[in-house]
């Protein structure tokens, strides 16, 4: 139905006179009650990547979407390559070459990558030689721009990084020649957002346009012609790259002085409260994940994990948490093993002080339908009340009293936490974790899709927190997070701890190296990882960013 | 979309789309050329506007608030129940058992018991399923069903052949004494006389209340809540899902049950066949048509209640209008108060939107 | 040996033509559920099926039209179905129980008001109802041993509608998985965002299937009523679509699948109606009631032991909206 | 006006209910008048009787064992109304009760389907496993053996409750077992359910028979005879009697002697029917009357060695 190439015919017909591949022009949407975007004006060039910023729930994805036809602008003007048009819905912006990957991938888990790419765009009723027309097509793109995938894998068991390169190679396969790329990187190890951001490169090259919003300050940095920035539902400035700073953008993006880096002295190591030995996980499917893993969190320090997302990590955190049954090994939280059996294991971790904020608030550290005070208590619910009632006031107390220190917007006790921005809830499932003042914290991908104002906030929180002299195990795929929070870096591969580092002199090189299964005599070839190659181009990147280099350097 | 105000969303809506069932009802009355208006007069008449009809109202309010929340129950914590009808109907078999025994003992002792022996077996009956759900991941939905029909033919079996006494032609047990049975309120308030509503009513008003505190305010409910929302972090905050699914069914069950004691231990005074008559499933649109919360559960049980005994005096009244011009007219208020309840949000709330500030732009 | 490859023939027969109807209704709740939309009024929509089918049947004497009206009655209910959970974005299990009310009364009531005989349609006969078709050689190689047996008594003799539904288990199946309409189909069950971001429409998807639903849902009805049996009467799909349901659950919404557990369901009543009053070696005589509810338990034996976790469609139940 | 308040088949169940409705009809047609309900539940058998009884119906014809319960609370309550209840004795001085011999008819349908059965096997499905419709089968398999010792006689049910009444599908796969099995004569005891068994008899080319009204008509040619249940007769003479003033409470046995059970012999089943056949009814009929055969109830030792 959709020819991919028709289109194309179609769009350069007008596009001749038109320097700018789009233009808004006095868009605005309302949810609600709620104005999302305030008469924006927007203009993009062809040919160049055009960053857009803003905080937390500002309105960059509804300006996207309305682009994408996804939403439908309450006004305004859309102009396409110079000509006017009202975009009613994604197949419209799909003809006109728009294609975005969005921050919530919108793939199906139980298809393969070649089902998700097709779909929609079939171009015959019956599906094997669509299938196997695409199948050709993909080899191509993955060959034109790097982006290799195994065409027959399931979207599902696919790495996050993974499933991106599905949405990006949906939107090439479109014939996309704008492509909206909605923080494309918040999911992302760096080693893969440097691939990402090579691709973009070439497809900059080809004349491609390319609009990205991220809450990396670097990235804008490294990568951007012009940056746009987004408050409050409102467009504030559009900058040239080349004259601007990430001080000036965070300043503009939040209205006050960001602090970009974290500050914090040495750590002074106490007793062990986390003790790790010999733990072995396995996953849902009974695969060992954690194969044997030992190691030792003290009060006051925090130990971070690196890795490459899906080496274990998240099967360590879950075991640690009592979410998970062990196959064999021991935990101790002060000292006591935890028994994990049953699948009630989270709460006994719980009661032996150990408070987890989970890598995926949505999934796990939320219950979306509920109310604010109601996920404030998540976990420690049997704390209210002394008989089987829930003491409701108490609960409240407490919740305003977390909403209130950690800034949680909107601060009302009652809205249903689906309905906060993602910043928030992560600030609620953080002040809920520590608040509680638990002798050992773990934390999962702490600032995932979150702005830099928060970021700042939630680092000097955690940072508090080992000051206060309690033990902290940190899971982030953000190398950065890792070496400018941890004192101490295990490396983790496989499944087994492969290092552990000193975040003041450990070399990035070196770091990424390891993450990605050690020195070159152990490359790994499963699709997804990286090769061994990409390494060196990972650490151009972090160079790139300079603030971030002196954000290590300042202890 | 502008939200509603409160009292537009609890109040106006669902009347406004009980007038609509009814109006579309009332077409088809007058397609079978009577008269609608009459046929309203009549409903209203026969379920509030004298003592007997009215207590036959309350008593079939009183069965589906029961089953009503045996499904409002299991929903919170993600589970469809569609087995009231068997656990209802198993129940009786406790509630009989348990009266049998102590034949002739007064009601004041007996009926406590009947409520825990009766929600003993139907909280058993609705246990298996959870068990399966928990432990082996049967799907609720098909065990409920199977296990309706598994109950019918264990029940028949048990009341033709282990309960019907001597000399009895219909499928039976044999009879409760009068003193042993749950009172029918007629005992005490005249108001009431000949018609069937018992005790067992204010045991409903207690449940409805009780099953409100039980969701909203105890750890219990929350921890019920959690599971249907998102079991993965009621996993996550220390709930073990499996035990709640379990107690959940049966507590379920224990709501069902008590269809059981209304009827066998307060109406029938025996056992008989079949004598849940669809109340279990009357059930699951009475629990979603009140969101699951008590109050609509509540206001949704009485609505059929009215439709039911309302249907009865019409059919009595009205030669032409059959029972199953009364099973329609009760789709039809399901259809519009239940699955097509926001049709006319739309437009109410466009009645209700206050003109928008300018919204800028072009 | 002999005797029990044609008592088996037998059995497998009456397994057959109990078996149709769920397999029809199971197939049709295949196409709604996997576009997301839960179908509990599959009961509902297969006794409007079969009342329309029989009362146009018997009006007009051509079961062809009867067939026509089933659908068109399906067809109608479908359409309540999907305004109500697409258009109002309703509760779909409310919707399928309205359904299953308004199946129940309407049938009997508009079956009193046209023919007087309290909901029943009246006996239809001859071209009324669809006959057993025999298959060509079926005369010639009947007296063949076995293999002639099985194609006279097993293979040829049944009506239409029971060829039409085996065929439609690998025609679904191929549509479900060989179509561009049967990726769309799944991927509309699974995750509508992603069809919606893809440029297409989820509504009219959603539509599309509710109207094979109730194609398929029809056809099932009007063999209730005019191949299977001879008319009409009150509550007659006497739940075959809950039963259907719960044998697309246990198939875990796929066809082949699908088919077996209906032919499971078939068999063990087969079975059932012919051992009831038999002594059974050691055990003896069993209670007539434990035999006819043997099939249920067994299926929940089966479900608890053998199967496992069945994941609906993950979007099934849940209206689409963009905004939240 | 008399009262009709049918049983939970509903009005037009083509057996039970149906007859009582066909005796009101014939009632109304020679200048009588009633009202008739169908109920929707237990619950609402005392309450139909009332209202019926406080309008001033009278007689209120019951028809169906379902009603002893209702009718023995509601009856005291109006001592000046007259009930008549069918298929089961309620023991009130305002209370007629009305009884078939349903053994005896059905032994007579029996005779005639050994007669007719030339492979030694019939059938008999009730709707489910039930008092009253085991009696049927009894008293069937005992006028078969009567005629032949060696015939078998398979009892197969329809379903498990009530609802088995309801389910003619069934029904015609039940009656297809029995068929497959060799049987060649089916008796069907399951009300409209029993539709199913006539066509599955029909359409094999084999013999049904039908049961409480005559059913012959059905299928002619193919309907071997009805068992006639006169539940007509009982709800015309109550309406009748009441108006003529000779209605009289007590007990009221129906059996053979007084033609309120038999066989249904028309012209649909002329061609079915021999002359042989015929005279074995008529002999076993007078046989019965006379004492000389008693046939067993199951009803009274809940045993049935004939079958
Ligand atoms: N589908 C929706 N329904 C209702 N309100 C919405 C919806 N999407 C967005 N909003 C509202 O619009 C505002 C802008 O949201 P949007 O997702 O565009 O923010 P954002 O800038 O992308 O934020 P983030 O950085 O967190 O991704 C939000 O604050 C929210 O209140
Ligand atoms: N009913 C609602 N009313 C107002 N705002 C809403 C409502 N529902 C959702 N939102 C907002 O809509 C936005 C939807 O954003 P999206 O789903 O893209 O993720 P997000 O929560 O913003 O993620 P992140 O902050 O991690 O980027 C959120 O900001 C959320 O708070
Ligand atoms: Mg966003
Ligand atoms: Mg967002």
């Amino acid at each position: 139905m959709t020819g991919l190439n028709p289109t194309n015919e179609q769009r350069s017909s007008g596009a001749a006179a038109s320097a700018l591949a789009i233009e808004l022009v006095g868009i605005n949407k309302h949810f609600g009650p709620v104005h999302a975007n305030k008469d924006i004006h927007l203009a993009v060039k062809r040919g160049t990547v055009h960053g857009i910023v803003g905080e937390n729930g500002a309105g960059k994805s509804t300006l996207m979407s309305i682009l994408y036809g996804f939403y439908t602008a309450d006004s305004g003007t859309i102009r396409v390559d110079g000509v006017p048009q009202n975009i009613t819905d994604s197949r419209h912006a799909l003809a006109l070459g728009i294609g975005m990957v969005h921050q919530h991938f919108m793939l199906v888990d139980n298809f393969t990558v070649l089902e998700n790419v097709v779909l929609g765009a079939e171009d015959s009723a019956l599906l094997t030689p669509t299938l196997n027309r695409a199948r050709d097509h993909l080899k191509q793109l993955a060959r034109d721009y790097g982006l290799d995938i195994n065409p027959d894998a399931i979207v599902g068991n696919l790495s996050v990084g993974q499933q991106q390169r599905v949405e990006i190679l949906k939107a090439l396969y479109r014939g996309a020649e704008t492509l909206i790329l909605d923080e494309p990187t918040g999911v992302l190890t760096p080693a893969e957002a440097d691939h990402l951001f090579r691709i973009l490169g070439k497809l900059r090259a080809e004349g491609k346009t390319i609009i990205l919003i991220t809450h990396k300050l670097r990235e804008i940095m490294a990568i951007t012609d012009e940056v746009s920035v987004m408050r409050q539902g409102e467009m504030v400035r559009t900058l040239k790259t080349a004259d601007t700073n990430p001080e000036e953008l965070a300043e503009l993006m939040v209205g006050r002085r960001v602090l970009l880096r974290v500050e914090k002295g040495p750590a002074k190591p106490g007793d062990v409260l986390l003790e790790v030995e010999n733990l072995v996980v396995t996953d849902d499917f009974g695969v060992p994940r954690v194969k044997s893993v030992s190691f030792q969190v003290r009060a006051g320090e925090i130990v971070g994990i690196a890795g490459v997302a899906g080496n274990g990590q998240s099967e360590l955190l879950e075991s640690i948490a009592g979410m998970r049954d062990q196959k064999s090994g021991t935990i101790r939280v002060n000292g006591n093993p935890l028994s994990l059996e049953g699948d009630d294991g989270a709460g006994r971790a719980r009661l032996a002080g150990l408070a987890h904020v989970p890598e995926d608030r949505l999934r796990m550290g939320l219950v979306t339908n509920f109310a604010a005070w109601e996920n404030a208590i998540l976990g420690y619910q049997d704390k209210y009340g002394d008989g089987p009632g829930l003491d409701i006031a108490k609960a409240r107390t407490t919740a305003e009293d977390y909403m209130k220190k950690f800034d949680v917007r909107p601060a009302s006790l009652d809205l249903k936490t689906a309905n906060f921005s993602g910043g928030n809830q992560q600030k609620l499932v953080l002040a809920r974790e520590m608040e509680r003042d638990p002798d050992v914290l773990i934390v999962g991908q702490p600032t995932r899709g979150v702005d830099i104002g928060a970021i700042e906030f939630i680092h000097n929180q955690i940072i508090k927190m080992r000051d206060a002299g309690k033990a902290i195990l940190l899971v982030s795929v953000e190398l950065d997070e890792i070496r400018s929070l941890s004192d101490r870096i295990l490396v983790i591969f496989d499944g087994q701890i492969v290092g552990e580092a000193d975040p003041a002199t450990a070399d990035e090189t070196e770091l990424g190296l390891r993450m990605t299964g050690s020195h070159a005599d152990n490359v790994v070839t499963e699709p997804g990882t990286l090769p061994e190659h990409e390494t060196p181009v990972q650490q151009t990147l972090v160079e790139m960013s300079p603030k971030d280099n002196s954000a290590r350097d300042t202890n | 979309m502008t939200p509603l105000p409160r009292w537009a969303d609890v109040v106006l809506l669902p009347l406004l789309n009980v007038v609509l069932a009814f109006l579309v009802g009332g077409l088809i009355v007058l397609a079978v050329g009577q008269n609608p208006l009459q046929a309203v007069g009549i409903m209203l008449y026969g379920a509030f506007g004298y003592g007997s009809g009215f207590g036959y109202t309350l008593y079939y309010t009183t069965d589906f608030v029961f089953a009503g929340l045996a499904v409002s129950l299991a929903y919170h914590a993600g589970l469809f129940n569609i087995g009231p009808e068997g656990q209802a109907y198993v129940a009786g078999l406790g509630v009989i058992l348990i009266g049998l025994a102590l034949n002739g003992m007064h009601w004041a002792l007996v009926f406590p018991l009947m409520i825990v022996c009766g929600a003993l077996f139907g909280a058993a009956w609705a246990f298996i399923p959870g068990y399966l759900q928990a432990k082996r991941g049967s799907h609720v939905v098909i065990t409920t069903i199977l296990f309706n029909f598994i109950a019918v033919s264990m029940m028949g079996y048990i009341i033709s052949r282990i309960l019907k006494p001597e000399g009895v032609n219909s499928d039976e047990s044999a009879p409760l004494e009068a003193i042993t049975r749950v009172p029918q309120l007629r005992s005490f308030i005249e108001l009431f006389k000949n018609s069937p509503v018992n005790l067992t009513f204010f045991l409903a008003i207690a449940a409805l209340f009780f099953v409100y505190w039980l969701i909203w305010r105890t750890k219990f409910g929350y921890a019920v809540r959690a599971l249907g929302n998102n079991p993965v972090a009621a996993n996550y905050a220390g709930i073990s899902n499996q035990k709640m699914i379990m107690i959940v069914m049966a507590m379920a069950g224990a709501f069902a049950a008590m269809v059981a004691v209304n009827n066998v231990g307060g109406v029938q005074g025996r056992l008989i066949l079949n004598f849940v008559n669809g109340a279990g499933f009357v059930g699951i649109a009475v629990a979603f048509m009140g969101k699951g919360h008590p109050i609509g559960v509540g206001l949704s049980a009485l609505l059929f209640g009215m439709l039911y005994q309302g249907g009865q005096e019409l059919a009595f009244q009205m030669p032409g209008i059959t029972r199953e011009m009364i099973v329609t007219i009760q789709a039809l208020v399901i259809l519009f108060t239940g699955a097509m309840g926001d049709m006319l949000r739309g437009p109410l709330s466009r009645l209700f939107a206050q003109p928008e500030p300018a919204a800028g732009g072009k | 040996m002999e005797q029990f490859l044609v008592d088996l023939t037998l059995i497998l027969d009456s397994t057959v033509r109990l078996a149709v109807p769920l397999i029809l209704a199971s197939l049709a709740g295949l196409y709604s559920e996997r576009s997301g939309i839960i179908d509990i009024g599959l009961e509902g929509k297969l006794l409007a099926g079969a009342f329309a089918a029989a009362s146009m049947s018997a009006v007009t004497g051509s079961a062809w039209l009867g067939l026509l009206a089933g659908i068109g009655a399906a067809l109608m209910f479908s359409g309540i179905h999907g305004l109500a959970s697409i258009n109002f974005k309703g509760n779909q299990t409310i919707s399928g129980v309205a359904l299953n009310f308004l199946a129940a009364g309407l049938t009997t009531f508009l079956g009193q008001s046209w023919f007087k005989r309290g909901g029943y349609t009246p006996q239809l006969s001859g071209d009324q109802r669809f006959n057993p078709i025999t298959l060509p050689f079926a005369d010639q190689i009947r007296d063949v041993p076995v293999i002639g047996q099985i194609y006279w008594e097993l293979i040829s003799g049944h009506n239409i509608i029971t060829y039409f539904a085996f065929l439609a288990v690998p025609v679904t199946a191929w549509v479900l998985f060989r179509t561009r309409f049967g990726l769309r189909l799944r991927a509309v069950g699974e995750n509508p965002k992603a069809i919606d971001t893809a440029g297409i429409s989820v509504t009219r998807l959603r539509y599309q299937a509710l109207i094979i639903t109730a194609v398929l849902v029809g056809i099932g009805g009007a063999y209730l009523s005019i191949a299977q049996s001879a008319g009409f009467n009150n509550n007659m799909s006497a739940g075959r679509g809950y039963i259907a349901l719960a044998a697309l659950i246990f198939a875990k919404w796929r066809p082949g699948p699908a088919l077996l557990v209906c032919l499971m369901f078939g068999f063990l009543d087969a079975v059932q109606f012919r051992v009831q009053g038999q002594v059974f070696p050691i055990i003896g005589e069993v209670p007539v009631q434990a035999i006819q509810a043997l099939p249920y338990i067994l299926t929940v034996v089966l479900l608890a032991g053998f199967i496992g976790r069945a994941v609906a469609p993950k979007a099934a139940g849940v209206p689409y909206t963009k905004e939240r | 006006d008399g009262a009709l308040v049918y049983d939970g088949g509903g009005k037009f169940d083509k057996s039970f209910n149906e007859a009582a409705y066909t005796g009101a009809e014939k009632f109304k047609a020679e200048g009588g008048a009633y009202q008739d309900l169908e109920i929707s539940g237990d619950a609402m058998r005392e309450q139909a009787i009332r209202q019926f009884a406080s309008r001033g119906n009278n007689p209120i014809v019951l028809p169906g064992f379902s009603w002893e319960t209702a009718l023995r609370a509601v009856a005291p309550e109006f001592p000046d109304t007259k009930f008549t209840i069918i298929d089961t004795v309620v023991d009130l001085p305002n209370v007629q009760s009305v009884v078939f011999k349903e053994h005896e008819g059905s032994y007579l349908v029996g005779i005639l389907a050994a007669m007719k059965s030339e492979s030694g096997k019939i059938g008999v499905v009730p709707a489910f496993n039930f008092d009253l419709l085991e009696a049927f089968a009894c008293g069937y398999a005992q006028g078969a053996k009567s005629v032949n010792p060696d015939i078998e006689v398979l009892e197969t049910y329809v379903g498990t409750g009530f609802d088995a009444f309801n389910d003619p599908v069934k029904a015609t796969e039940v009656a297809k077992s029995q068929l497959d099995q060799g049987v060649d004569v089916i008796f069907q005891v399951a009300g409209g359910a029993g539709a199913g068994v006539l066509q599955a008899a029909a359409d094999a080319g084999k013999y049904g028979i039908g049961v409480d009204s005559n059913q012959n008509h059905l299928h002619p040619g193919s309907v071997l005879t009805s068992m006639l249940k006169r539940v007509d007769v009982a709800t015309y003479n109550a309406m009748k009697g009441v108006a003529d003033g000779t209605w009289e409470p007590g007990v009221i046995v129906l059996g053979l002697a007084e033609d309120g059970v038999g066989a249904a012999f028309d012209e649909n089943n002329a061609s079915l029917v021999t002359d042989d056949m015929k005279a074995a009814v008529e002999k076993a009929k007078a046989d019965i009357i006379s004492g000389a055969v008693t046939v067993h109830d199951y009803r009274t030792d809940k045993t049935c060695d004939a079958l």
